[in-house]
């Protein structure tokens, strides 16, 4: 596993520093941050996962997770999970080489191609006002739509992250190519799964900026994480800050070196990051008190994030659901073997 | 935090089938499930497990134990509380009594008990607590006076399961007088057969009668059953209760209780009920691999006493949390003589408010891991 | 609102040492406590809100309310809320007079009546071995059930309290007569909120005698009271304890002097007090440790029924789905109006 | 404990209708509700609701309020908060200010101050939390020089609401040097157009920016502006906040947010979201008539201190709950930019951490009621 926690430190060194406040706060101001892409496009940073052969950086979806889990605790805005494990290794299953430059992609059931020409809109595409778009199709299809491309509405998250509306009714794809209709919950997965990252790192981050604010902030006389209230929430924001990362280190861990991660692994790992976001972020809030609420501590850009993340790629709830049908359909018996099946050698 | 997903060998991986196909062919068909640490006392069932090398594991072979790894002990102890086994008789003995031998005891007694603990013939009870003591162990009234070879106990001990059953008991008990109220304590193996020894039970809020107060009136023991040092009897015990923080017992309590669901109600499940069944399923596979992950890190040298008192403090959670969301899904009045789930709903609904006092409560868990992460930093 | 307060301590003077532990051991192995019920029985307590002109005692909703408030407090195994507000109450309605001794009555929508004789079983009947049951059967007629006809199969909940079940198969009632179907609704809303008042009581014995072992016993030298995590135990004690009477005194109340509760009123008092019901038992377990769980402490027959009366009468959940349904019926504009309401003089 | 289920009289039931109405009719049908306290500040708003006289409504007639009882004020300010009406401008002067110059100021300050509250003409902001103080008060650093006629005042206060928009605020400081830490302070009624005074906005996690910090620098203070006694700050601070614990702002934020998400989506609800929303509901309904007990109580010359922290605690926990459980059932991504429930929802989810620290923490508030209860026994 030192590889992944290897790629993880190298990615966090790449952008200490450049994720400041003012980066930040221009990013949501202006919907982008070059200077951060740049930064991480040159190290390769931004298609890890994508196999070489295609454009990519090459690496196991463990890889790319350990990326995101750096890109979440420095709340980089920059769409890092898209470009990389999410539209990226989409193209690369399909067969398309990637373009230069950031990619997207979202859940895009309403969108159909006749004649070669798409009809219908995208919700909510992350930075959809300035990156390349792959999308599916009728069940089967890839496309690949250029930056800009169709009628963008810009809309954003709770982090103030790009979240647009694309209409691309009349546009004709830069590229079409067939894909195994698996790939379609393949991508979701991956798409929950990226967001269980970006939890994990974000969650570590808010971990560490409260252990170091609670520390030196003394009142009554005493540092305030003596006091055991506060301490309680410290506790309670590091077990959940481990089992997020734990439930996501293990699903994508199952992925092997090529291949794609378990579903239910991958469902639990989505549920148990979006409880884990909204506990850590009311612990940390409760243990920073007011100060926590300014803008200018930073843990509000952690705080909004997670809030934002926690719903994205169906939300804990629907995985949730996934994996209880699942774990129902696979009746009594087989309960607590698939619960303990995790990784073997 | 060394917190890392573990792969496990192919051979554990069969170890755990072994055990899992066993328990298949041992149990009965109409088993009904003990909750986790609430399995029940069979000392029929400890002796045939002891006979396939399953208790006792990680004592060295030459005093009659396996000798197996952290990780090793970790996949039999979680079929076994998987299937909520009857592991009572010799669970104190193997978790508790066991190790502290290794570490505190003679050459003679490791010799002596050791090879009796994993033949599964030999059984041990607690003797911590006191009346009015609660958490605070320091109290301790019972006392030993020196004695023509040995020791003469007096005092009460209550909490103390299945003394009624079990062999013997480390009592902690005052040896001299101390200024330090941690000074002055010591651990004494006392036979619970001994002339002195009064067992009585203190029926519980579900009416069961497997906790004990027991009574030691002028109770002799002989030089060669003091545990450790005279004196040192509080660092003895504060090691020994590091040692039973994470394992599997504290998040398996409610596994029958899941299995019985799914077994009753998995055929029509709405999406509320799968979602809030899907969620504690969730939890459950990553507390599982947090808690393994600190087994595996035993085994490569390391002393992870932060994350284990990190996975009691939401395993024990998780249960508690668990049988409140299976008894909001299952939205039934509780039949206690009912089908297999509803009398397992209704022993989790009246054992679960103990789930968080054993072992050290939610408050005591939080100060340990609260120190240990603000002082010495997050990772 | 005082007549009620002294009502409730009256029934509290008459039951103070009539629930002793050796009592309730045998009425949970004998499933009966004759010598409570007489007491009760004597002072006119077990009709109260049975018009006197069908035998019982008078009296508002509130006063019956009041009297199983002390009645839960005091863990009394007897059926007060059965013979009172639900069975007796039922059979005034249907023009029926009270027969003497120990009433019962549950919800029965599997029995029928063919030709005089019943045809049926009814589930987890309280006391239904030892009481004389009042049924309705075809949504539209009640039926008079003596003690101990039919086959009984015994029962239990959480608390060892009978509930039975009784199969009537065969059975010719002693007594039959229409009532409106309305009626049937009726019971239901006493049946829950008899529940609910039940456990308000028992929710404030909790809290006092939570009270009064925290503040005696010392640890480390200090009454455990005093310790932060215990006295937040004991403040959410009390203001869960403060919230179940308030629903339950505020739904009884809006009955007035004959009438019957307000559904929405109902259904809010019962989800509520089977919330706080869990609450107060968990919190209450929490601040007494170990010695709670003992059955001589006395706690445990408090939070056994607590345990038990959440769940009867439909539960909780059911009746906060009723509400929420209602509300959402009602519309947004009349959902702050309806909540407001309250009382008015 | 006092609480009482509480009729209301049919002239209070009259005036609860006449404000609903007078909202109804006032309000802009596309209005934007704020949540609870978090209300806007329109001093023409303001000042059409004191035409009502439903501003000050609790100062005494001949200071040119209504003389009105509390449970009339509560009504009244229970109606405003359920609408989301914008009340910020007058809201601390009219709960907290209007209080305390009826306990502790001068006639001569009462003649000035209150007619002009009641009227909706003179806005207050609070003067007590500094830089890396928290909620330790008493760590107060802003100091009060002597000087000919009055005070010169230095110092930073944080976390003034709206101090850029309103005209006074009252400030605690240090008048003298005392070996006790509550000792040697005092309140000074600071005119926030002084020369010296300069405010700063503190930008909050939502981007908005109506709380400030203010920098005094050697502002002078006339003596007629001294609140109450030179050295008894901190016994007036204590009783204000007393003053202000148990009112419908601690459980109304979200009124809001449950009225729209049942316009938006409350046509189609399964069992679930009915189950969830109800459960809300409920609740709520009884701990409106929890403090509207207290408001009662108040009245009959009772003083409910510990009931008050009680609803307080309840109702600030429900709040929390509350946003949590209705974002479940929406079960969305929230769009800040989307419909009014969404911008609700979102809108709540970046200030529900904050609602547990106005006024008191959790923690502390449970520690008041808590010094109460084993104190004074429980009813």
């Amino acid at each position: 596993m030192s590889d992944t926690t290897e790629l993880r430190d190298a990615v966090a060194d790449v952008l200490r520093g450049r994720c400041s406040p003012a980066v930040l706060e221009d990013a949501e101001r202006d919907g982008g941050a070059p200077t951060v892409w740049a930064a991480l496009a040159d190290g390769g940073f931004t298609t890890v996962s994508v196999p070489e052969p295609a454009g990519g950086s090459g690496g196991s979806v463990a890889q790319a997770c350990a990326v995101l889990e750096a890109v979440g605790a420095a709340a980089a805005p920059v769409p890092v999970a898209e470009t990389g494990l999410l539209a990226g290794r989409l193209l690369a299953r399909a067969g398309l080489g990637l373009p230069d430059g950031p990619l997207s992609t979202a859940p895009s059931p309403g969108l159909v191609l006749d004649d070669g020409v798409l009809v219908g809109s995208v919700d909510r595409v992350p930075w959809g006002r300035s990156a390349a778009s792959a999308l599916v199709v009728d069940g089967g299809t890839v496309v690949l739509v250029e930056p800009g491309t169709g009628v963008v509405t810009p809309g954003r998250n709770l982090a103030g992250e790009p979240r647009d509306h694309v209409d691309l009714t009349g546009v004709r794809p830069a590229a079409v190519a067939p894909v195994d209709p698996i790939a379609v919950d393949e991508l979701a997965r991956r798409g929950a799964l990226s967001r269980a990252a970006l939890i994990a790192g974000a969650a570590r981050a808010v971990l560490e900026l409260t252990l170091r604010y609670t520390g030196d902030r003394e009142q009554f006389g005493r540092p305030v994480a003596r006091f055991p209230a506060v301490a309680a929430h410290l506790v309670q924001i590091a077990e959940q800050t481990e089992l997020a990362a734990m439930a996501v280190g293990a699903a994508a861990a199952g992925a092997g070196d090529e291949g794609e991660p378990d579903p239910l692994a991958v469902a639990a790992a989505a549920s148990v990051a979006a409880d884990v976001a909204g506990a850590v972020a009311t612990a940390a809030h409760q243990a920073t008190g007011a100060m926590g609420m300014t803008r200018e501590f930073g843990l509000g850009v952690l705080t909004r994030r997670l809030w934002s993340w926690r719903d994205e790629w169906g939300g804990g709830r629907s995985w949730a659901a996934e994996l209880g049908h699942a774990l129902a359909a696979g009746g009594a018996d087989t309960f607590w073997p698939t619960i303990s099946r995790g990784l073997v050698r | 935090m060394i917190f890392t997903p573990t792969p496990l060998s192919a051979a554990e991986d069969a170890l755990r089938h072994e055990v899992r196909d066993w328990l298949d062919g041992t149990l009965p068909a109409d088993f009904r499930p003990g909750l986790g640490l609430g399995g029940r006392h069979d000392p029929d069932f400890s002796r045939a497990l002891a006979t396939r090398g399953w208790v006792g594991m990680s004592i060295p072979r030459q005093y009659g134990g396996a000798g197996a790894s952290t990780v090793q002990r970790f996949l039999v102890v979680e079929e076994l509380l998987a299937a909520g086994a009857p592991i009572a008789a010799h669970w104190i003995a193997e978790r508790q009594t066991a190790p502290a031998l290794l570490r505190f005891g003679t050459e003679e007694q490791r010799r002596w008990f050791l090879p009796r603990i994993a033949a599964g013939e030999c059984f041990f009870s607690l003797g911590m607590s006191e009346p009015d003591a609660g958490s605070d162990l320091a109290a301790v009234r019972t006392t030993a006076t020196r004695v023509d070879g040995g020791w003469e106990v007096s005092g009460t001990k209550v909490w103390t399961t299945n003394a009624h059953l079990n062999h013997f008991f480390v009592v902690l008990c005052r040896t001299s007088a101390s200024e330090n109220r941690h000074g002055g304590l010591s651990q004494l193996v006392v036979d619970l057969s001994s002339p002195g020894v009064t067992v009585s039970p203190i029926p519980l809020i579900d009416g069961e009668l497997h906790v004990n107060e027991v009574v030691l009136d002028r109770v002799h023991v002989p030089d060669d059953r003091v545990l450790g040092e005279i004196g040192q009897g509080w660092a003895q015990v504060t090691a020994e209760l590091a040692h039973e923080r994470s394992g599997p017992d504290r998040y398996l309590s409610v596994l029958g209780l899941l299995r019985n669901y799914l077994a009753e109600h998995g055929k029509d499940l709405d999406d509320a009920a799968a979602t809030a069944f899907g969620r504690i399923a969730a939890r459950l596979w990553s507390i599982r691999q947090l808690s393994l992950a600190v087994a595996r890190s035993l085994d490569e040298g390391e002393a992870p006493a932060t994350e284990a008192a990190l996975v009691k403090d939401v395993g024990t959670i998780f249960e508690q949390q668990t049988v409140e969301t299976v008894r909001e899904i299952a939205a039934c009045e509780i039949d206690p003589g009912g089908s297999m789930f509803q009398q397992l709903l209704a022993e989790c609904v009246l054992n679960a408010p103990s789930w968080t006092l054993r072992g050290g409560t939610t408050e005591v868990l939080r100060g340990i891991a609260a120190k240990a992460l603000t002082g010495g930093g997050a990772r």
